[in-house]
């Protein structure tokens, strides 16, 4: 018997795990047990992103997708939780449907995924991993170390640009995001009595 | 091939990809609960992060001819902090439809027939 | 095994291992040592400051606290109670959500303790050397709060409910702050590694970053003010605020589950604790370089690196205990806050401040890189070698200090030394 | 720091300062402290500090260039100021232009009189601010040219616009508030256009106002408790304060002359030219719902027009053929002096190459070849010389529209219907010095037939002027008739080869011209009147400004030890000379003479009627009352300037002739090319003392004689004048009818020109507006058929387009189902078929 390759070891488990969950979080009725799963399937994801070498992205997925998004998902449950909603029950004609449509998709997705020669690994692939949060954060400020000139190391390979200009739009669109929503959902001012009379 | 003992590739990372966009799709379709919609919604921005995040790996193929390079990492990080602010409206609209609703049930949201 | 270099220290200890069995059962090995020593820390780190604060708290109010069990002092009550909450029955709700009020205990002991994983002792000794472990840190500490919320949610409580409604608005508050301070550090240092963090402050205490620049002196209180709020420490406190909520979301747990949650809570102090300690108070480096006047280090020899980390241990520890005592007595001094005070605290003090701070601490690195107090011996630790920087076409005189502020901007590991160098580089070109 | 470097930067602050205020005033004026009246203390504020710099220029320049006129043109007066070695074409620029000795030159040319004597080139600074453009070799530029006049001009303007700030202060108080303006009446209920419309709107006028233009024309349309009732059926006009205004303009006006006076180039002049015209336009028009004010505005600003025209001629003349406007050189180019008189022909006058070869233009289009040789031999067939004639002419055409000389004089009586702090201001000490001042400044470019044109205008506009002030009963016209007689005297100065005597004269006449208008201004703001013929007696009730009026008529006549004096002296030592050596012009010299006995009769006859004798109106006298400080304190300064800015000052040997023939163009203006009779003596030759005797003797005794006279007629009554008056009554009335100027260019211009406009009317209403009538209408019939169409096959066309959209739109209306979840699939199924489409399509391929 070969040994195991550690590799493909942890991304069985991980992938296995994201999907489980991810299938969990469709099959699931209640909400919060959704976002349970959501959150299992998201961290899983962050292993394969670890995986995969993106250690910074894989740490932010914890962080902003783990961490926020969910915290912000079930705020939003303790807000409307109340008995009817948390569960309700969609016809079996609409799962049938969906099941198909998704069935369509997958088996034009995952054909797709196994056309190209190159992507179906198989070959050893480079061992050493190089840390990723300088080129990215570097990236972000507006320079490209992994695209340098070989020639000139000073500068970049020409046509290469980086991602100073979109950081800075996605910090904008955070920023008027957090106040559109805290507008979207401030509590709303209740009618005087005198109008209601009226 | 036997997968615990020959190195995957990017094709088995789109796998998984696909699944949760799949299951993604699923959960938009038969959730009726607008919260369920949008963790459908997460779902699918997650499986598009994983194809990029896997075609920008160096551990995945060897010679790289379609490798996304670094690019892969900054688009998963883009989606990652757009699909955050998305989530914050998302769940203002929400709350904002269940105020005025007093429900979260999508399907009573049909005002805009035509 | 390819792809996970970030594990190679325990790599070698799994390779050792790995001569005598199986590599599988090897590697498991590894983990399961590492494991255990980390669980010491949550288990018995919560056994100690437990029996701390119940002598804190019987000081502070002019009593004794715990005396009989275990002889002196009582320092075997934390143990007789642990006994008791083990063999207590474990009772659920009628109502409950039967597998979310079982998981959440478990959710949060795991954030916790999973935050430790990152967290160096001393000199390298570390479970996992992440290069973004400040970043790892924050972000699985961040995760303990989903286990209050479902143990709240699951309890089919209203105390519960509201009681974890209330820590999460605080902690995703909270978090924001947090996430500002610790950046300083990182910002000064170059790396979110917490091992170079640490290294970067050897020598005299005058080499802690608390003491780099009036910033991170500032910053310092902002961090541990945000770092009792996320934690949930008083008086922050309002998730299991008695007065108002029974016990908040845990008021339904009992036995072994309750206990869970509060090694989850020790856990954590310890881990953010440490972490100020790394960040702000040199970590294993002591107020004074004794280990290297012993010459206690690696360059001495194999045994004398280990003693000297041993030492960086105990030093890490001690100071990081000393926080977790100083929580528990702003615990029983300071009264609670209510929660729009919180939110107050946080959004119009916190916040703004470490802003502010975090703005002038990058003029202060951009006029004075290296410090004002910082003087000894760590700027000509990290400069770069000859062959990093005559590789590219460059000017003689205009390489040298090229290379030195490449090297204060980012110490540490050769292999990310160059990506930094090179970085640097390009920034002053462009 | 060096004075090359430092007078352009202190310049430039002085000058750009009133600019400042400008802008100021301009965007937040009436917000400027009550009813604006902060705005006056920014304006003065601005120009006061310009007067500082200009004075710190001064004596920096005073400390580098000593105080003593340059070479031994003085015998020994003075000592010679040793002469700098350097060599000019060397230095770099901004370059100082050292007095240079160019004695080779003078060695080699050493062929007549004057070679004995060193030619100096003057020093100046020349430099360049900034380029604004460059078309081929011209460059357009805002650039510098600083040399002792510049510095003096300097000093004075902005002495004088400073006093005069303060004293526009005072004098303009009244526009703080409201005002009723009693010259102008409006039809009943009318409420103007109206508060604080911006521009000189034509509220009054549309509203068929009636201008009420009686023989009183005051200043001061307030209210007095004594109105008189307006005539039935109207109202006194009643308009907001405009107080911020008016120093709004004063400070553009600064601003302006400044500019001309720094200008380093022509081009540069021209522009502040117009922009002085302007503010001179706003400023006569202030009073605009005046129709009398605005007409003034009008005509001062349209005669002004017809000189520019002349001077843009000769702007062409000066681009075309030279290609450049830079006075001096700068940046090694040669500058407009140095093309005309250069340091190799030891600054004599020479045709520029540029000229000659334009003016062979048509030679070298046959083939020669313009080499050196040749164009040598074509300057001396005389080929290009009319065009400098004509350059000069055309920048002279320039100065005799801004200095109101003859035949274009009309514009500065009417002028006085502005406030009087800017008759003062403008129409005496600045703007019309403008004219004057360019005459010295483009002094080396004009020949010798120029120059007599210049004398000879500048005669018959000084004996017009006079003969004019004689009659006028208005104390601002006479003040105004005298301001054009004395810009002729120094136009005459000028003409005649006095270029300091006339430049020197200007300055003395700003100082003690603006103290004139000033005390004027102060018993008009007293009386409420201009009318001299109903004062009288106001010594006793306004003494202040009673006594320093006496110093400025004494000092305009040329009382010895008064600083008129000085300059007039000046002028008529050089007159005599000049006689002397053209004995053909000898009217030169006794028109000037006349002109100075005219001058010393009309000022104090002007005096007397004001300040002595019997009050003549009662109501008048009893109102009157001394003017407020901050208009006699101003009054005293200038009176103080007016009476010794002619003076040698003692132990330094500081005089403004010697600082102005710091400045003196070099090389001599010699013998005319086409009138070779004509030939000018150097200047320095009227200071021999023979010279200056006689000077000094025809000066003293006309002015003795005309003050004598008018003591006989208006001081001590021995005369009548009114017997005088019926006796020469033709030749009075043709005075007081001005000459019947106005007449006859009415009748020369404005008639033909409105009955030609007349005929052009009838062409365009009964030829061309037919036509486009019937163009109309055929478009009409067009558009008819037009409309058919569009009604028809357009909106058709679109209405079947509209009606299929409508009804796919409706039966599409079902897939709208407004449910989430199914647009979700329909995303995902079209997603699906999409590439499975696409799929077969490629895979048929």
């Amino acid at each position: 018997m070969d040994s195991i390759n550690w590799h493909s070891f942890f991304f069985l488990l991980f992938g296995l795990l994201a999907s489980a969950f991810a299938v969990g979080v469709v099959v699931a009725s209640s909400v919060v047990r959704m976002a349970l799963y959501l959150i299992v399937a998201l961290a899983a994801t962050a292993g394969l992103f670890f995986l995969a070498g993106a250690d910074f992205v894989g740490a932010m997925q914890i962080m902003i997708y783990v961490g926020g998004t969910l915290v912000l998902l079930v705020f939003g449950v303790m807000l409307t939780a109340q008995g009817p909603f948390v569960s309700m029950k969609t016809g079996g004609g609409d799962w049938l449907l969906a099941s198909l449509v998704a069935g369509a998709l997958l088996a034009l997705l995952i054909p797709v995924a196994f056309s190209v020669p190159d992507w179906r690994g198989g070959e050893p692939a480079p061992a050493v991993m190089e840390p990723t949060a300088t080129p990215i954060g570097v990236g972000l400020l507006g320079v490209r170390v992994d695209k340098l000139d070989a020639d000139r190391p000073e500068s970049l390979k020409p046509g290469m640009s980086s991602y100073l200009l979109p950081f800075e739009i996605v910090s904008m669109h955070l920023l008027v995001v957090l106040v559109g929503a805290a507008y979207l959902a401030r509590t709303k001012r209740r009618r005087s009595p005198s109008q209601i009379e009226s | 091939m036997n997968l615990l003992t020959e190195p995957v590739g990017v094709a088995h990372f789109m796998v998984v990809g696909a699944i949760m966009f799949a299951c993604g799709v699923v959960c938009m379709a038969v959730k009726r609960n607008a919260l369920g919609v949008l963790m459908g919604i997460e779902l699918v921005l997650n499986g598009a992060n994983i194809n990029f995040v896997a075609l920008g790996s160096k551990f995945l193929q060897k010679d790289g001819a379609f490798s996304l390079g670094l690019d892969g990492q900054f688009i998963a990080l883009f989606v990652i902090v757009l699909a955050a602010a998305e989530a914050a409206v998302a769940l203002a609209i929400t709350l904002n439809f269940y105020n005025n609703h007093s429900t979260v049930d999508v399907d009573r949201a049909n005002e805009l027939k035509g | 095994m390819p792809g996970l270099g970030s594990l190679r220290n325990n790599t070698l200890v799994a390779e050792f291992f790995s001569q005598y069995m199986w590599s599988w059962a090897a590697y498991l090995l590894t983990g399961l040592i590492h494991c255990a020593l980390l669980i010491q820390v949550g288990a018995v780190g919560a056994l100690f400051f437990i029996w701390a604060e119940r002598k804190v708290s019987g000081r502070i109010q002019d009593r004794l606290g715990p005396t009989r069990v275990g002889g002196m002092f009582g320092w075997l009550q934390s143990l007789a109670d642990g006994i008791k909450l083990i063999t207590k029955e474990d009772l659920m709700p009628d109502g409950a959500d039967g597998l979310l009020f079982r998981i959440a205990p478990y959710i949060s002991f795991c954030a916790s303790f999973a935050a430790l994983m990152a967290l160096p002792f001393s000199d390298g000794w570390v479970a996992i050397p992440i290069n973004t472990g400040v970043f790892f840190i924050l972000a699985v500490l961040g995760l303990e709060v989903f286990g209050v919320i479902l143990g709240g949610y699951a309890s089919a409580s209203k105390w519960s409910l509201f009681g974890a409604m209330r820590e999460a608005a605080q902690v995703v508050s909270y978090e924001v702050p947090l996430g500002m301070c610790v950046v300083v550090p990182v910002l000064i240092t170059g790396t979110m590694d917490l091992v170079q963090i640490g290294t970067f402050q050897e020598g005299w205490f005058t080499n802690w970053l608390i003491l780099h620049d009036p910033f991170t002196f500032i910053i310092f209180w902002v961090y541990f003010t945000c770092a009792l709020a996320s934690v949930n420490r008083a008086p922050f406190d309002l998730a299991e605020a008695e007065s108002e909520l029974v016990a908040g979301f845990h008021t339904e747990y009992s036995g072994i589950r309750w206990s869970y949650f509060f090694m989850a809570e020790y856990g954590s102090m310890f881990a953010v604790s440490g972490l100020a300690t790394i960040l702000f108070f040199g970590g294993w480096n002591g107020p004074v370089p004794i280990t290297g006047w012993l010459g206690l280090t690696h360059e001495t020899g194999p045994i004398a690196g280990y003693i000297g980390n041993f030492l960086g241990l105990v030093n890490f520890v001690g100071k990081t205990s000393l926080f977790v005592i100083v929580m528990i007595w702003v615990r029983w001094t300071l009264p609670r806050l209510r929660i729009d005070q919180v939110m107050k605290m946080c959004l119009k003090f916190c916040v703004p401040i470490a802003a502010v701070m975090f703005l002038g601490a990058t003029f202060w690195q951009r006029q004075f890189p290296g410090g004002v107090l910082l003087k000894t011996s760590y700027g000509d630790r990290y400069v770069v070698t000859e062959a990093d920087t005559a590789a590219p076409a460059k000017s003689k005189d205009s390489a040298k200090p090229a290379a030195k502020t490449a090297g204060e901007a980012s110490p540490g590991q050769p292999s990310a030394d160059k990506t930094a160098s090179v970085s640097h580089r390009v920034t002053k070109g462009s | 720091m060096d004075l090359d470097v430092l007078l352009p930067k202190l310049l430039c602050i002085a000058w750009l300062l009133p600019l400042a205020s400008f802008t100021l005033i301009v965007f937040f004026g009436p917000r400027m402290g009550k009813k604006g009246i902060l705005a006056s203390y920014v304006a003065a504020g601005a120009i006061v500090t310009s007067f500082i710099l200009s004075l710190i220029a001064f004596v920096s320049w005073i400390g580098a260039n000593g105080v003593a006129a340059p070479g031994g043109h003085h015998g020994d007066e003075h000592a010679a100021v040793s002469p700098l070695p350097v060599d000019a074409s060397n230095s770099p620029s901004p370059m100082r232009l050292a007095s240079l000795a160019d004695t080779h030159a003078a060695d080699s040319h050493g062929h007549d009189e004057h070679a004995v004597h060193e030619v100096h080139k003057p020093v100046a600074y020349t430099g360049t601010w900034y380029t604004l453009g460059q078309f081929g070799d011209l460059k357009i530029t805002i650039s510098y040219y600083i040399d002792a006049l510049t510095v003096c001009m300097f000093t004075m303007v902005t002495l004088i616009a400073s006093c005069i700030h303060f004293y526009a202060i005072g004098y303009m108080h009244d526009e703080l508030h409201d005002i009723t303006d009693t010259q102008v009446l409006v039809t009943k209920g009318y409420r103007g256009h109206g508060h604080g419309h911006a521009g000189h709107g034509h509220g009054a006028h549309d509203a068929h106002a009636h201008a009420h233009d009686d023989a009183e024309h005051d200043d001061h349309g307030h209210g007095h408790s004594d109105l008189p009732p307006p005539p039935a059926g109207y109202d006194y006009l009643h308009r907001p304060g405009r107080f911020h205004r008016f120093f709004q303009y004063l400070s553009l006006f600064c601003f302006s002359m400044l500019g001309l006076v720094i200008a380093g180039n022509i081009a540069m002049v021209f522009v502040f030219w117009e922009l002085v015209g302007v503010c001179s336009y706003f400023l006569i028009g202030f009073y605009i719902e005046r129709k009398s004010a605005s007409n003034a505005a009008n005509k001062a600003f349209i005669v002004n027009r017809v000189g520019d025209f002349g001077m843009i001629i000769g702007l062409m003349a000066l681009w075309g053929s030279l290609g450049t406007f830079a006075f001096g050189d700068v940046d090694g180019q040669q500058g407009l002096f140095s093309q005309v008189r250069n340091s190799a022909h030891n600054y004599e006058l020479r045709t520029p190459d540029g000229m000659v070869l334009q003016a062979a233009s048509d030679e070298i289009a046959r083939g020669v070849e313009p080499t050196a040789k040749q164009i040598e031999t074509w300057r001396s067939e005389k080929l290009g010389y009319w065009l400098l004639v004509i350059a000069g002419l055309g920048i002279f055409c320039g100065c005799v529209g801004k200095s109101a000389q003859f035949p274009l004089h009309v514009w500065l009586p009417d002028a006085m219907e502005g406030p009087t702090p800017v008759s003062a201001l403008v129409h005496s000490a600045t703007m019309v010095a403008a004219g004057v001042y360019l005459v010295g400044r483009f002094y080396p470019m004009f020949t010798p037939e120029v120059l007599l044109v210049i004398a000879y205008i500048g005669l018959i506009t000084l004996f017009i002027a006079a003969t004019i002030a004689i009659t006028a009963s208005d104390i601002k016209r006479v003040l105004a008739y005298s301001t054009v007689s004395q810009l002729g005297y120094m136009m005459l100065a000028l003409g005649i080869g006095g270029w300091s005597a006339g430049l020197f004269h200007l300055i003395t006449h700003a100082f003690f011209k603006s103290l004139l208008f000033m005390c004027s201004g102060s018993v008009i703001h007293a009386c409420h009147t201009n009318d001299m013929f109903r004062m009288g007696g106001l010594r006793k009730k306004m003494p202040w400004t009673a006594y320093t009026m006496l110093a400025g008529c004494l000092a305009i006549i040329g009382t010895p030890l008064f600083s008129g004096f000085y300059s007039k002296d000046a002028i008529v030592a050089q007159a005599v000379m000049f006689t002397k050596q053209n004995p053909a012009h000898g009217i030169l010299l006794y028109g000037f003479a006349g002109g100075a006995a005219m001058t010393a009769f009309y000022m104090f006859r002007l005096w007397y009627m004001t300040f002595s004798g019997k009050p003549r109106d009662h109501h008048v006298y009893d109102h009157a009352h001394e003017s407020p400080k901050v208009m006699y304190v101003p009054l005293v300064i200038l009176s103080v300037f007016a009476v010794s800015v002619g003076w040698t000052m003692p132990f330094f040997g500081l005089s403004l002739t010697n600082l102005l023939e710091q400045a003196r163009p070099a090389g001599e203006i010699g013998t005319g090319v086409l009138l070779p009779a004509l030939s000018y003596p150097a200047e320095y030759l009227s200071h021999a003392p023979s010279v200056h005797l006689i000077a000094t003797l025809i000066a003293s005794a006309t002015a003795a004689g005309g003050f004598l006279l008018a003591t006989l007629f208006y001081g001590v009554h021995k005369l009548d004048a009114a017997d005088v008056k019926r006796q020469f009554n033709p030749i009075y009335y043709f005075l007081v009818h001005k000459w019947y100027f106005d007449e006859l260019y009415n009748f020369i211009f404005i008639k033909p020109l409105f009955f030609v406009s007349s005929i052009i009317s009838k062409i365009d209403k009964n030829l061309i507006d037919v036509f486009i009538d019937k163009l109309a209408v055929g478009v009409k019939a067009l558009s008819r058929v037009d409309d058919a169409i569009d009604r028809y096959v357009v909106d058709g066309f679109v209405n079947v387009i509209g009606n299929w959209t409508y009804s796919a739109g409706r039966s599409l209306k079902a897939v709208q189902t407004g449910k989430l979840r199914q647009y979700v699939m329909f995303i995902v199924v079209g997603t699906v078929a999409l590439t499975v489409i696409m799929q077969w399509a490629l895979a048929a391929e």
